[in-house]
């Protein structure tokens, strides 16, 4: 192949930051002081906090130079399995900073928000639309939190129906944070395998499902990246038995404006803005997990709710039924005007073509590399194909082997070891913003890569080598922790 | 399409791999009764040009500075941010990257984030603090809940002075959990009557605001002291991190656990969010935190490096066991701290905290000059109480047509304190602006 | 020494531009068509520049991974002699870019434009004072551009005089750029050299000084980083024959605050806004180069000139003396408003304090560096210090190699083989903003390098190793020129 | 002081170090009647918060769109410019390093600044491109100085229809040189005089500039086969970049040297600077052009990269006998026209040309439709001249009133074209805009 997309050039270390700086330094432009100091009472003060004083040439070469020891989606293919890792357009980040979205104060007077209001009035409607459901709270600051806000809503509906359950569904499959929000709320999760088709089978819920069964909570498109064909039957007959059925629609970048949720069966579900609707992760957040539901638990959801009266925008608290708050003001708002700015400036050709590309790409990696990689479940995919590391075992070589030895290639890994029920899993998800030129690219990273395996697999054992740091001992962190300087 | 990289033939020959013939054919296992029947009905796609004027006339009706100038705190501050924090903070490689699963090419968030872990610790005077939380107010639920599970009892107190919204996002945490919640009253001073704990029992933890809802600072040692003696935790929260760097902190008053919002730590209000949740323990209870840690260990050449750890309270291992169900927190927020706290540095921070407290005496004082009650007379660090007489709505009507906003009502959390509102002074009030502020509200 | 402040990490491999890409593709928002298409006759129009079509991503891709090349003065410290390589505020940054002055038409008309034109006519003020003289123009949009007006002034001057002469006295020391500023102005330079000392001798100067040279170009201080102290006495020499004298400013760095040109005898100067008043280098450009005049030399100045009329500002065109006019608007507006924005945050007394730290840092490193290099001059210097590879010339280790070493231990080297009165030259500028830390690590480095020179010289030869490419051959480029691809 | 790290310690033992006792004696060398007395006369330090509001005070004054609709070209035209761009602009390993003298460590700008070259030779349909200068005017002049160094003439002919403002930075260049400048007159339909060419002998250089001044696209070809029968240098001069992107390039031309005005390739006007020099030419010229050139080489391993080259024509090596003086050069802009050229792209440039055109035509349409005359009646760009009633000089303040920039008065440049208004449309105008516009020039 032709030469690899990494390689290695000058970086600068750089110490902790209180190894830094000298007392008396600065970075901070202090204000004039225009009132005369009145001290407070010696009994309430402290000494101050042990900050180190830096000047702001030191604080710009220390930021400086701990980015150059990351790696981003603007920096390279970023096949984070599960986690749409699409480029984000410059131009809504534009949007987020326009001083009067940026300095706005969360309890200004509704006449004097018309603007965030309408925007976050508008964006709810957008997403109910997409996902074929009747209302959308944007108050959940993230994937995780819309999932425990849904069950929230679950937990409210059978108790105004007045009979509580105690369970809930969850398939093997399923992200760790579904049966966490699950316990969150008091439920008991009950796990159904799936099916060696990688989906849920009808039989496997209907035999777990009974009146004391709150709901069901499928992953849909699932982890595996199969599209679940039985949802509706399942839908059904969690229906029957009272059930409602929870979607986490974290991977929903497959199925814009291809699939309705709301037409197959689904009561609530959550997005992931930071995922589909192209927000940018932050390196772990902020993210945006807003929660569309049918009407029948539109009286639950969180409080204020962003209604129009003749052409203004107000705050209603008054929805005696809502579950409250589940954040203090109205969530990530600076993250949904990026999601919004997405929204509108794809329009809904795109959005949906979006979905087709993220599906193409997926299927594209899955032919390619299944000869290379053990695939393990042959069968047309979603957004994103799972392989494992098999075909490795002999030569002694583990995924994350593999996954580090991409690195000094140039690519960041995909997700390692999930969904649990393929083990040394490899989830690709490439989305629908890298190009055929980057995908081959990467394809031919891997067959290299495979093919070290075989000739010299301590190329693997010692990877990554052109990183700042070689492989980092993971198991030392947690044994001894050291979780501040 | 700008963002769609797709030309005809590259579709046509990556079809060709995936051996169909047009794009919805990659659907076919989709039921068609699951299927959209036609465009999703959204509006018609918008050039960026049209979207800047479109985002920029809705930006410009937002009441903001410096057009506005708003006394308003209750939670969300407005402090000044550095131009260079800005910029660093919207560096791509630290934008664009995702959770650093993959430590050796994460090192510049690792780091980063162990730094905020370390200057977030040293601002709260506790011994560890996590990665981020959503915001102050989920950080308050999960401390509770985190108490919960460390005491093994199943009650909690809290003060009626912390933020309302926090204790209505604890409130719904805890609906369907059983979990009780008890609610302290407070005194004529504004503070906390902590009497009320001498006959409560099986308390998991103490939780009170300091400086409080009303601005007050809290006698927190002894909130800590009470608590100790019926063995529940103590927690200390906070809606004005800024405050720390005056007052002295939770952790030197006996906190168990400090949790708020960190918003004012170079974060913009932006409408309330994204902020930054707080957590912060002593040691001891390391392995019962909830949320994201970074940890310090070695590479294979014995050098120093960064990584998530003690993965086994989290979600992802731990699945319903997990100490919470949090995965994607709020970092690019708490690296925005850590640049903000770097850049102010030990010896800024003391002097900017003062200025907020002295700007808010300032103000205090000439309210009460002009005849004002200054509601309550414990100290106070950037905000307080004022009772304006009645009929005051038409004069706060008068004044945001003056583009001034004369701070909260606290009649709608405090039904006992109408004409009572909350005011904020931070360091971006000039002595002008006060001045401005008294004579209208007198006028 | 403690562990270099160089190292290597991942970087990415880049292809050229139009080895990216494919037809169809584009990265910029097509403004929609409100108008009919009406075609121009094609005997006009060309079939289009050969362009690639790229995506927004491959070219955000593409240039961050390049940015990534690059070191900078916020990657570190950069001590190039005679470029005052200071850090470039951030804020400074901000104040250019608010749309006011960034998307402002520069023929506005003044009743349009008071904001622009007050910033240019206090800024014009502030370098007047700065620098002891009576008049500025900002048209010049860098040093040399400066030079070029200056001596167009000198031009202009003799030649109201009635009687232009042919010479212009330039020292050895001189930058390259007086010289041929000189003669664009059809003027021929005369070289004096400077003495012992490294400075111009009254004597060298009498003996050339005549009626039929228009002046003398000092650069002060000069480029040894020494002050002419006989500029006083130089300058009545030159005045006493009719001359004048043009005074270098790049390096006034040294000395704001300290020194009043205009009280040494000064006529005209030029300054660098991009170095002395921290503007950044953008990698070459753009600058700002002002010159300042004693008054007998105002009416000559460029236009159009602002002046205020009772509180309004104009542009005055009526200067029938002027030379004219060296840019086609008013010179680097953008560049103008961050050195603006400078001096108002520094204020009197910290832009005499960046002077005398500048001159502290750089006596600091010759001090403690002068065992260890061969220093040129040893004696007092201002801004900068001047050594040379004498001692390593023995282990055939060359100024080149140190620069290329420095490289991997994560310094950009300083300027080499100039002054070329020093052969061998090394010529260290590390401005105010470099703290004692950094310039102890850059002198430990330096320290290590010449260590690395005896004991294992082709250490040097083959540097540097950590950069994303080795050692260029810039002779093969020269001689087989590829500029475009 | 933010930027000035020092603190009192570190300057003690630096002083001891270097052998004074403070900071004033490091200038005793410096006689004393050289000296400033007390501080400079400058107004005192303000904080970064009180530089906000002076800067966004004076910005505010300024007539930019939204708000008002600027139909002025003239040399700085409105382009849009994507956030991209400006975002990677910014990045500074690409604004705080200085030219690129060592190469190994600025492979950044080195490989953008010759794909810039590049790009910009391909739309002018040049072989090579310099590395860039100050502005087109500056371009220009450098260019013609190139034509009579190459030529050993002393003469150059130049057109009356290149911009004014070029034509007098041309005369101040060329003042101290003895060389002559003879101006070309203009016909009736907007366009040079190449007739006047006939009987001129021992030219350099014939340059025009197309779109000329008056916006008319002029027929290169005639030019260049009238300069190379009498042996001298074609100069194509421009001042919108993005003509090239619909009109037949300079080179197809027989355009020896082209050079020209940038901005329009995604450099925002900024008041009209910094700007672009463009500067390009035959392979023929290479050893003589002006300004800095960068080239493709190979490092010790073979392995490709990029340096600056043939710094033999340049100052620091030639001194007096250089091809230029210039050092400095407007990389930085350089950079952003070849982010922008890449963005856009070869499909992207044409049409945005075309729409530019288009839409020029339609305000042409209008005016002529409301009465008006368009004087010359050769082709356009985006730039026309309009003849308006006498008195005209009222509406227009009446127009600036109402936030509408009519043009630029050609009387100053040209006495003879009294009421001739020269105005320009690019992309950002919409039909709204310009129907505004003749509504109001109208009434
Ligand atoms: C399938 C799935 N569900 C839920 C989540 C949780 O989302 P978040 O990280 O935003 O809390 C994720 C994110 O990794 C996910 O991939
Ligand atoms: C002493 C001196 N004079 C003149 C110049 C030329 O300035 P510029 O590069 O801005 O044209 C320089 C810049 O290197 C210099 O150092």
């Amino acid at each position: 192949m032709k030469e690899s997309v990494g390689t290695t050039g000058l970086i600068l270390n750089e110490s902790l930051l209180w190894e830094k700086g000298k007392k008396g330094r600065c970075g901070f432009s202090l204000p004039r002081r225009d009132v005369e100091s009145c001290p407070l009472d010696e009994e309430l003060t402290g000494k101050g906090p042990d900050f180190p004083d830096l000047s702001e040439v030191d604080v710009v070469r220390h930021y400086t130079r701990l980015s150059q020891w990351n790696f981003g989606v603007d920096t390279g293919m970023y096949p984070l399995g599960s986690c749409t890792m699409k480029y984000s357009p410059k131009t809504n980040e534009r949007q987020a900073s326009l001083p009067g979205f940026a300095t706005a104060h969360p309890l200004l007077p509704a006449s004097l928000s018309q603007g965030a209001l309408k925007m976050m009035f508008e964006l709810e409607q957008y997403l109910a639309e997409i996902t074929g459901m009747d209302a959308t709270t944007l108050q959940p600051a993230a994937g995780a939190h819309g999932e425990l806000t849904g069950i929230l809503l679950i937990y409210a509906f059978h108790k105004k129906k007045g009979a509580q359950r105690s369970k809930i569904i969850v398939p093997d499959t399923a992200h760790g944070t579904n049966p966490a929000s699950v316990a969150l709320c008091g439920y008991r999760p009950v796990l159904v395998r799936s099916n060696e088709q990688g989906i849920l089978s009808v039989e496997a819920v209907a035999e777990v499902m009974d009146e004391d069964t709150a709901g069901i909570m499928v992953t849909n498109p699932n982890t595996l990246g199969l599209f679940e064909e039985n949802s509706q039957k399942i839908a059904e007959i969690v229906h029957a038995k009272g059930g409602l059925v929870y979607c986490d629609g974290a991977n929903m970048n497959a199925v814009m404006g291809i699939v309705q949720m709301g037409k197959i069966g689904v009561d609530v579900m959550h997005l992931n803005l930071h995922k589909t609707f192209s927000t940018p992760h932050g390196g772990g957040g902020p993210g945006s997990g807003p929660v569309c539901v049918k009407s029948e638990l539109e009286p639950f959801l969180p409080v204020p709710r962003v209604i129009e009266e003749n052409g203004r925008y107000v705050l209603a608290e008054d929805y005696p039924e809502s579950v409250g708050k589940v954040a203090a003001f109205h969530g990530s708002f600076g993250v949904m005007i990026k999601a919004y700015s997405y929204i509108r400036t794809m329009g809904p050709k795109n959005l949906k073509k979006a979905s087709q590309l993220a599906v193409l790409n997926a299927n594209y990696i899955k032919e390619r590399l299944k000869g290379t990689l053990h695939l393990a479940y042959d069968r047309p995919c979603m957004h994103e194909c799972v392989f494992s590391d098999e075909h490795q075992k002999a030569a002694k070589v583990t995924t994350l082997d593999m996954a580090k030895r991409l690195m000094d290639y140039g690519f960041h890994p995909p997700t390692v070891y999930f969904p649990l029920v393929v083990d040394g899993a490899i989830m690709v998800e490439p989305t629908e913003t890298e190009s055929k030129e980057e995908i081959d690219q990467f394809i031919e990273a891997f067959k290299a890569i495979v093919n070290e395996a075989r000739q010299d697999p301590d190329r693997l054992h010692d990877a990554p080598k052109r990183c700042k740091v070689k492989r980092l001992d993971e198991v030392a962190a947690a044994r001894k922790p050291c979780l501040a300087g | 399409m700008l963002y769609l990289p797709h030309t005809g033939e590259d579709i046509v020959s990556m079809l060709q791999v995936v051996g169909v013939d047009d794009l919805d054919d990659l659907f076919s296992i989709v039921p068609e009764d699951c299927r959209c029947k036609g465009d999703l009905n959204l509006p018609e796609q918008l050039s960026e040009w049209e979207l800047n004027d479109h985002m920029e006339a809705l930006s410009h009706s937002m009441a903001v500075s410096p057009e506005y100038r708003v006394f308003a705190g209750a939670g969300s501050y407005e402090h000044f941010i550095p131009a260079s924090v800005s910029y660093l903070l919207g560096r791509s490689e630290f934008v664009t990257s995702y959770t650093p699963y993959q430590p050796e090419m994460s090192q510049g968030t690792l780091q980063a984030i162990y730094e905020y872990q370390t200057l977030a610790a040293r601002l709260l005077g506790m011994e560890i603090a996590t990665a981020s939380h959503y915001d102050g107010a989920t950080a308050l639920a999960e401390s509770l809940l985190m108490a919960i599970r460390v005491t093994r009892r199943k009650k909690v107190a809290t003060s009626s002075l912390i933020h309302p919204l926090y204790r209505q996002v604890v409130k719904t945490y805890f609906e369907p959990t059983g979990y009780e919640v008890v609610e302290l009253g407070y005194l004529k001073n504004g503070v906390t009557d902590l009497a009320e704990l001498d006959d409560m029992d099986d308390l998991a933890a103490v939780a009170v605001q300091s400086p409080n809802f009303f601005g007050c600072i809290e006698n927190l040692q002894a909130v800590g002291e009470k608590a100790h003696d019926k063995e529940a935790l103590f927690i200390a929260s906070f809606t004005e991190a800024l405050a720390y760097g005056l007052l002295k902190n939770p952790g030197s008053q006996g906190a168990d656990i400090a949790c708020g919002e960190g918003q004012s730590l170079g974060i913009p209000r932006s409408f309330g969010g994204p902020a930054l949740g707080m957590l912060a323990s002593t040691k001891k209870f390391m392995r019962s935190l909830p949320g994201r840690l970074v940890g310090q260990t070695k590479d294979l050449d014995g050098k120093r490096g960064f990584v998530l750890t003690l993965a086994t309270r989290e979600q992802h291992i731990r699945r319903e066991k997990a100490t919470s169900n949090i995965c994607t927190n709020n970092s690019l927020c708490a690296l925005a701290a850590a640049m903000y706290m770097a850049s102010v540095g030990g010896t800024g921070i003391r002097e900017l905290a003062r200025l907020n407290h002295d700007k808010a005496e300032y103000l205090k004082k000439e309210l009460k000059k002009a005849g004002f009650t200054i509601t309550f007379d414990s100290p106070t660090f950037n905000e307080f109480v004022v009772e304006f007489p009645d009929g005051f709505e038409a004069t706060y009507e008068r004044l945001l047509e003056k583009k001034i906003v004369p701070g909260i009502s606290l009649a709608p959390y405090y039904p006992e304190l109408a004409n009572h509102y909350l005011l904020c002074v931070t360091e971006t009030m000039s002595r002008d602006d006060m001045d401005a502020l008294v004579r209208e509200v007198k006028s």
